[in-house]
């Protein structure tokens, strides 16, 4: 193997396989972990990273292969006993205990000698926690409702608040902004020094590149590489990814020309979420938004698609002045809104990837006699399955047991296919490799040259601002300004998030409608 | 098509596999069982039960309960009884009573889908108000003498050997299964079981689903009582009582999911002949009373429980080969060794 | 008002509204019944609230954890029939092991219920449903159709069922009240202070997480149902006691009874939610309502039934719509809270 | 009435038969007004069918038909079969398609489903099954052969009524009535035969106040009581004609002390009321045989089974230890014809243990 710090390494995974009925996730895989370092592991969506931690902390078990804790080889038959060994996991998908509080979410599953609750101590610790985080939630609230990014934080505080020897991170960020993500890194750096050892998992390879000690890429399930960072370059992870060279990222052609507004929202409040929100959405536009973990960019996007209708306040669509009280009348006037949540309110996991593309639309495949027809419905899965590179073996699949990437892929597929006017996309490559990524980016600027309104909103700065047109910033919500493209850059648009003085821009020339 | 779950298309063959011993049973234990008037009795001594058991599998499939059938069908028997106590013309009694069960169905439905209060309550509640407007409309009395033909109904063969509400459930659960299968409303139905969040999101009516469900419940458990009333020729407050838990008992040993989101038709009707077959064996074996429901209960806890540690045996026995025989260096040596 | 906002949450002025409809009840019929508002009508709901109360709380430890208990009343009912033949065989049975062995047979049928459900896998209302007939089968074929009668029974537990814990003025409490309450405000303890209740809620609120979290979820539901079983077979000591006479379909219905108490209470029949004083509070509303209507003299008996359908309803319902509206006004002031670091 | 053919006779006993002709040809109905003695060994398959499994005065009347059934040798068996309480309407239903199914030739049937239960009786006869009631008959007596009545019923009305005024003094009082289900035909036809028996000025100081109902569980019978006492101040007795709800009003009025106000009557079983008779609490009340009411059912049943009589009025028979029975018309149902057991017994403190 590789060079490797001095220390024992303490935790191995020798030749591990693991086969879901048709699929093989795992193929004779083996990953070493050593105290004190950040070992990233990068894969395309679908590799067999997530099914590899599982294993780890005993969700599943190994068909083949061994698992060497401190040298010893060690059965993990379930997630209590990974605990006990010290292992514990940040998941991809959060789950968080909705009926509980914030501060019981994170201190459940400790193992403590006394049988009683100190609710004191809960919530004073886990307020420290999220504080260090620099998260802020009240952790007396129940969990229910928190937006996907206070979920992911809870669970990091989770994660974090156990003493762990091992900790494994899926997709951490996903939904993170920089600000938060940066708080992050500096907790996870403290964990190194303190001689944990991390496995790190993110499609976002600029993090990955400023956190990991070494580097190991799995492509279709098997190993292919464990380099050094100063080893590896981001092509070179890419090469190993994808097995091929991949172009350009966010090559965004500038709105070819911005046609008339397609929509316009003036003085947009919802009592207690936001307020006075106002911008317009042109034909052939991507507007960005912007903004730190609760900021409320996803209430907007609620209440535009008619999810949690505003209070008060215009919206304008296509020139007639209307309110958008129900989702079934947003998609009638041509919205179409991709949650951030692909889990709890984007898919019917249980239900099969044809089921779900062909949701939104379902009537228009019924044919005689109002019977569906299964044959059309199919044809559209298999379109998308070819045009977003969704891997599965075929378009019966549960949705469930797709990876974490394909769920994403499945559930653009199922807006798509509505052929909407306005597509608010939220957080829409949360979780997606580097190549569908670029898929999705692709198509978002094909959408917006045919004229379709594109509203973007995403915690990954780099895309936003390499996608939108405008970036809309919001802060506790509350609108902080809207930056046209040229001005828009990474310090203005995080010094508007946080809320501190917006750093001059080469070209200062505030837009019409921002800064209120 | 439509695929389902594997795992289901497994339940159904376990069901299947246990009909066919209980026919087998049946047929070697009785000389009585496979004669015609006694296969027809099968069915029509439940017949009204099976018929409502069709539209508790949309229900439950849709994640909610209906505890208030068997309520709304002894009123709507006990409404036609009074009224053609009352001199009401049949045919107009009886279309008061659907109407009746239609709104009983309408009114549970607005308290679940659009006040959004738990069916569990919703349809509890109306378990005892239904009963006790039933009561209301006959008190202590027992109505009966209604006409021939409505009698006939329920009582004589309408063509062969099969009476009329026999037809009436073969054309529903061939119904019920296009519906479920193979339309966008079933889809919904399905979807709204799953996760009701998820149908919202994609702008699917839920509350809309939910009051129409619920309103088929209420006229098709009125229908089902009025045909008891055929059958039985004579109505009391109490008719129908207690019906409810035989009818979820097989719609869930038809495996559907009491959480919602999954089951098939197929199955609830492989479930409906297992237990009325069982009944019947049993009480040609004159098996009664307690031990009856004993044997039902046990049945059904064993038709989970056999599968479930059969396949925990099977994941434990091929964890345990690839360690023996793997590539891992232990095994080997100890094949050097040996 | 922020202040308030920020010390209590919604759900836990749930047991407030609930108490709120009692009073609104006990009024509305003072004002009907003569001689209502009474020590007697307190009596009466408290004496008649303490079976069912103790069959709730167990009900609840078991519906918090997304489970549900059917089998209760084949418990209540085949652990009041056994003891009952015991002592009317040897009156000489002390009441200690009169009462350790009604707690410990409901303790075995439901350990019988936990082991299928959180070990074998299989649904609780599948176990259940089919417990509830077997258990009942059981005692039907034990029993030779013979009847436990009171004048078989030890006078200490004929004496049991009137024997008063204090008397204020006209209230009696009674002792069988006073362990009903007892047993609500242990497990309310339980719920609120041990890791054991918080993991109920755990559980009940997202099973996947649970386990993923590393909590020992099986162990924890097979103890729910341990527990519910115990107290049934409690219930069944004091059905006993109350009632002397036992046949085989002694505590019948009382499934279903327990499970309304526990709905109306407030107890998410999905789990993850609700509390023991909620659930005692559902008990004693419908038995409260229940008895109101046998006394009011304007319906008639015929009436009872369908009134009473309606009026669970509406308190369901009046429940839930003031409870929606407390929480958005909380949510509404959540906001201000937001932004400032909390501590 | 029913009208069965004599030599309609059924094949099974026929086919079991020793070599001595068939019972059908050699012994055909007598005529009325001679005494039948019943000819032993003959084999019929008969089921006696209670309301449901599980009480103790069903079991009685098993053990009183068990009895008949070894006295008269019978070879076939005798089957005990029931439905469970709370599905005893449907489960009657059942039971008896079956045995006609079944070729049973005869059933007798403790009726608890009312006027619903005759499709079911009506099939059973077209099959050539015999339906004998007892306990509680078909209202509308249709497909019944007779009906065993344990006492007359418009004679229960009167003793109710003769011991309410018994316990309540020559100067009467208010008292009110626990029933069972608002569906239990005998019990309706009790109270309202009392309803009747009141009518006579004998009672005039009676006041009946209110019906209500238990549905013969403890639970809701012991809630009832208690509600009436605070319903009516001043009513002085309630009288409950079923054995779960005197039982557990004699049980409510003990727990909260209101004997000295508040008696119970009705009809009770012994062995359950010692307790409350001996304190003064259910001073009186009344009951008849269940042992008796089976084995006189057995033997009737038997006779009519093996065409040895014919449900037909004026026909009289010996009922072994039981001694002679004639059938006559029902006087409380139009169409039926019943067998008159009686009579009741009053017990009070002093035969109540023996
Ligand atoms: N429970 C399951 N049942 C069936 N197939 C599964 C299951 N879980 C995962 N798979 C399959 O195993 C493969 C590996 O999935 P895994 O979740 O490990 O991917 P991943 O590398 O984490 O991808 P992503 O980056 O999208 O999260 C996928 O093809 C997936 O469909
Ligand atoms: N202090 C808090 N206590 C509890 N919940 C909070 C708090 N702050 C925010 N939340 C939750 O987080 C959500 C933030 O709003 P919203 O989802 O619109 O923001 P967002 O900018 O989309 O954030 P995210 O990046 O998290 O999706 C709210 O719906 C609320 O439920
Ligand atoms: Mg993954
Ligand atoms: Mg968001």
């Amino acid at each position: 193997m590789l060079a490797s710090p001095d220390k024992a390494p303490v935790l191995e995974m020798h030749h591990i396989s693991k086969r879901f009925d048709a699929t093989q996730a795992l193929d004779d895989v083996s990953l070493t972990l050593y105290p004190g370092e950040v070992h990233a592991l990068l894969g395309e969506n679908g590799a067999g990273k997530s099914t590899l931690i599982k294993i780890m902390t005993g969700i599943h078990q190994p068909d083949a292969g061994e698992i060497v804790l401190d040298g010893q080889p060690v059965q993990i038959a379930n997630a209590m006993q990974a605990q006990r060994l010290g292992i514990a996991a940040i998941y991809q998908e959060p789950m968080i205990f909705p009926d509980l509080s914030v501060a019981e979410n994170i201190f459940i599953g400790h193992a403590e000698r006394t049988p009683f609750v100190n609710w004191g101590r809960i919530v004073r610790e886990a307020e420290a926690i999220l504080g260090r985080l620099d998260v802020k939630l009240d952790v007396r609230m129940p969990a229910r409702g928190l937006t996907l990014a206070a979920q992911q934080a809870v669970e990091i505080a989770k994660a974090i608040s156990l003493q762990v020897r091992v900790l494994i991170m899926d997709e951490p960020t996903a939904s993170l902004s920089a600000h938060e993500v940066e708080q992050l890194f500096r907790l996870v750096d403290a964990l190194r020094r303190q001689g944990v050892a991390i496995l790190f998992i993110s499609h976002r390879l600029d993090e990955v590149f400023a956190i990991a000690d070494r580097v190991t890429v799995f492509r279709d399930g098997r190993w292919i590489s464990t380099r050094l960072r100063s080893e590896v370059t981001p092509e070179g992870a890419i090469r190993d990814m994808v097995g091929r060279e991949i172009g350009d990222f966010f090559a965004k052609t500038p709105a070819a020309q911005r046609g008339e507004s397609l929509l316009s929202v003036r003085g947009l409040s919802k009592r207690g979420v936001f307020s006075d929100i106002s911008f317009d959405v042109h034909r052939g536009e991507v507007l960005g938004f912007a903004g730190l973990v609760g900021a409320r960019r996803t209430d907007v996007g609620l209440a535009l698609f008619g999810i949690e209708p505003a209070d008060s306040g215009e919206i304008v669509f296509e020139g007639r002045p209307c309110t958008i009280r129900s989702p079934e009348q947003a998609m009638r006037l041509g919205i179409a809104y991709v949650s951030e949540d692909r889990r709890q309110l984007g898919l019917s996991l249980p239900q099969s990837i044809t089921a779900n593309i062909t949701l939104p639309l379902l009537r228009r495949y019924a044919a005689a006699f109002g019977l569906l027809d299964f044959k059309a419905e199919e044809q559209t899965a298999e379109r998308y399955k070819q045009q977003l590179a969704i891997r599965a073996p075929n378009v019966q699949v549960e949705v469930g047991k797709l990876s974490g990437g394909n769920q994403q892929k499945v559930m653009l597929a199922k807006w798509l296919n509505t052929a909407p006017k306005l597509l608010i996309l939220d957080e829409p490559t949360r979780g997606i490799d580097v190549g569908a990524k670029a898929e999705v980016h692709h198509i978002i600027n094909a959408l917006a040259q045919q004229g379709i309104g594109i509203i973007m909103i995403s915690s990954d700065l780099p895309e936003v601002l390499g996608m939108s047109d405008r970036v809309l910033v919001m802060r506790e919500g509350r609108q902080m300004g809207v930056f046209d493209r040229a001005q828009a850059t990474q310090e203005r648009i995080m010094a508007a998030a946080i809320g501190g003085a917006i750093p001059d821009s080469p070209a200062p020339r505030a837009d019409g409608e921002g800064m209120a | 098509m439509f695929h389902l779950p594997s795992a289901l298309r497994r339940w159904e063959t376990l069901l299947l596999a246990i009909l066919a011993v209980v026919v087998l049973f049946n047929v070697t234990r009785s000389p009585f069982y496979l004669r015609i008037d006694n296969l027809v009795n099968v069915f029509e001594l439940s017949i009204e039960k099976i018929i409502v058991a069709l539209v508790m599998t949309f229900i439950i499939i849709n994640g909610e309960i209906d505890l208030s059938v068997a309520s709304v069908m002894g009123l709507a028997a006990c409404v036609v009884a009074r009224l053609h106590a009352d001199g009401v013309a049949m045919p107009l009694a009886v279309l008061v009573a659907l109407t009746v069960g239609l709104l009983c169905g309408a009114f549970n439905g607005f308290w679940i889908a659009y006040v959004g209060l738990p069916s569990l309550a919703v349809t509890l509640a109306g378990l005892i108000g239904y009963r006790g407007a039933a009561r209301i409309l006959l008190e202590d009395k027992s109505i009966g003498n209604f006409p021939e033909w409505f009698n006939a109904l329920g009582q004589r063969p309408l063509v062969g050997p099969f009476p009329l509400a026999l037809i009436v459930f073969f054309v529903m659960l061939i119904a019920a299964a296009i519906i479920l299968q193979r339309t966008a409303f079933g889809r919904y139905v399905y979807v709204i079981g799953n996760n009701k969040e998820v149908a919202r999101y994609a702008g699917i009516r839920v509350k809309q689903v939910k009051m129409r469900l619920f309103m088929a419940s209420g006229l098709i458990a009125a229908l089902a009582g009025v045909l008891l009333a055929a059958r039985l020729g004579a109505v009391r407050g109490n008719t129908a009582e207690g019906f409810e838990l035989d009818i979820i008992t097989m719609v869930l040993l038809g495996g559907v999911s009491i959480f919602g989101g999954s089951g098939t038709l197929t199955g609830v009707a492989l479930s409906i002949l297992i237990i009325l077959n069982l009944r019947n064996g049993m009480s040609l074996a004159n098996i009664t009373g307690n031990t009856q429901t004993g044997v039902i209960g046990a049945l059904l806890i064993l038709s989970v429980l056999v599968p479930n540690l059969v396949g925990r045996l099977r994941a434990l026995r091929s964890r345990m080969r690839p360690a023996t025989t793997g590539p891992t260096p232990q095994p080997a040596q100890e094949v050097e060794i040996s | 008002m922020k202040a308030i906002t920020r010390a209590i949450r919604p759900e836990q002025l749930r047991e407030i509204t609930l108490a709120a409809l009692i009073v609104v009840v006990v009024l509305f019929f003072s004002s009907q019944i003569q001689g209502y508002f009474s020590g007697r009508t307190f009596n009466r709901v408290t004496a008649s609230v303490a079976i069912i109360a103790v069959v709730a709380v167990g009900q609840t430890l078991v519906v918090l954890t997304r489970n549900i208990d059917l089998s209760v009343g084949s418990i209540v009912g085949f652990s009041a029939y056994f003891v009952g033949t015991q002592l009317a065989n040897d009156n000489t049975l002390s009441p200690a092991f009169a009462i350790a062995l009604a707690i410990g047979l409901g303790a075995l049928m439901g350990a019988i219920n936990g082991a299928l459900v959180a070990y074998g896998r299989v649904p609780a209302i599948i176990v259940t449903l089919g417990t509830l007939a077997i258990y009942r089968t059981i005692l039907v074929d034990m029993s030779g159709a013979k009847t436990v009668v009171v004048d078989a029974l030890p006078q200490w537990l004929k004496d049991l069922p009137r024997t008063n814990l204090i008397q204020i003025g006209e209230l009696d409490i009674r002792l069988m009240f006073g362990l009903a309450v007892f047993v609500v405000l242990v497990f309310q303890l339980v719920l609120v202070y041990l890791r054991f209740g918080r993991r109920l809620y755990a559980i009940g609120s997202n099973p996947e997480a649970a386990r993923n979290a590393g909590l020992p979820t099986q162990r924890i539901v097979f103890s729910a149902f341990v527990l519910c079983g115990a107290l049934a077979g409690l219930a069944g000591f004091m059905f006993l006691a109350r009632f002397g006479t036992i046949t085989v379909v002694a505590g019948q219905g009382m499934e279903l009874q327990s499970v309304a108490a526990v709905v109306v209470g407030g107890v998410n029949i999905f789990g993850g939610s609700g509390s023991m004083i909620g659930a005692f509070l559902g008990a004693t509303l419908i038995d409260l309502l229940e008895q109101s209507l046998i006394r009011w003299l304007r319906v008639s008996e015929f009436w009872r039934d369908a009134l009473l359908g309606l009026l669970i309803l509406l308190a369901v319902a009046s429940d839930a719509v003031i409870l929606n509206r407390l929480r958005r006004i909380w949510a509404q002031d959540g906001v201000s809270v937001q932004g400032k670091p909390v501590e | 009435a029913a009208p069965v053919a004599a030599p309609q006779a059924p094949a099974a006993p026929a086919a079991t038969e020793p070599p001595a002709a068939p019972a059908a040809t050699q012994a055909p109905a007598a005529p009325s007004g001679e005494v039948v003695k019943a000819e032993p060994g003959k084999a019929v398959k008969m089921v006696l069918l209670p309301k449901f499994l599980g009480i103790a005065v069903f079991d009685q009347a098993n053990q009183g038909a068990q009895e008949a059934h070894k006295e008269l040798g019978n070879p076939e068996k005798l089957e005990f079969l029931g439905p469970t309480p709370e599905n005893s309407v449907a489960g009657q239903i059942e039971i008896v398609t079956t045995a006609a199914t079944q070729g049973v030739n005869a059933v007798m049937l403790s009726n608890n489903a009312g006027d619903q239960i005759v499709p079911a009786v009506k099939k059973a006869v077209e099959a050539g099954t015999k339906v004998v009631t007892w306990d509680s008959p078909i209202p509308s007596a249709e497909g019944e052969s007779v009906f065993v009545a344990q006492v007359d019923f418009n004679e229960t009305g009167k003793v109710m009524a003769d011991m309410a005024l018994s316990i309540l003094g020559a100067d009467g009082g208010k008292f009110a009535v626990l029933s069972a289900s608002p569906d239990a035909a005998n019990q309706n036809a009790w109270i309202a035969a009392m309803k009747e028996a009141l009518k006579d000025p004998k009672y005039a100081k009676l006041e009946l106040l209110d019906v209500v109902y238990g549905n013969d569980q403890s639970e809701e019978s012991y809630k009832q009581a208690l509600a009436l006492v605070d319903k009516y101040p001043d009513m002085e007795l309630i009288m409950a004609p079923t054995t779960v709800g005197i039982a557990a009003a004699a049980k409510a009025m003990t727990d909260e002390g209101l004997c000295d106000k508040v008696k119970v009557s009705g009809l009770g079983l012994p062995a359950e009321m010692v307790e409350y008779t001996k304190s003064g609490c259910a001073p009186e009340f009344a009951l008849w045989s269940f042992v008796d009411l089976g084995y006189l059912t057995y033997y009737l049943t038997y006779l009519l089974a093996t065409n040895q009589i014919e449900a037909k009025e004026g026909v009289k028979f010996k009922a072994g230890r039981m001694g002679e029975y004639t059938i006559t018309k029902d006087p409380t149902r139009e169409k039926g014809l019943r067998v008159l057991m009686g009579p009741f017994t009053v017990y009070n403190k002093d035969n109540v243990d023996k």
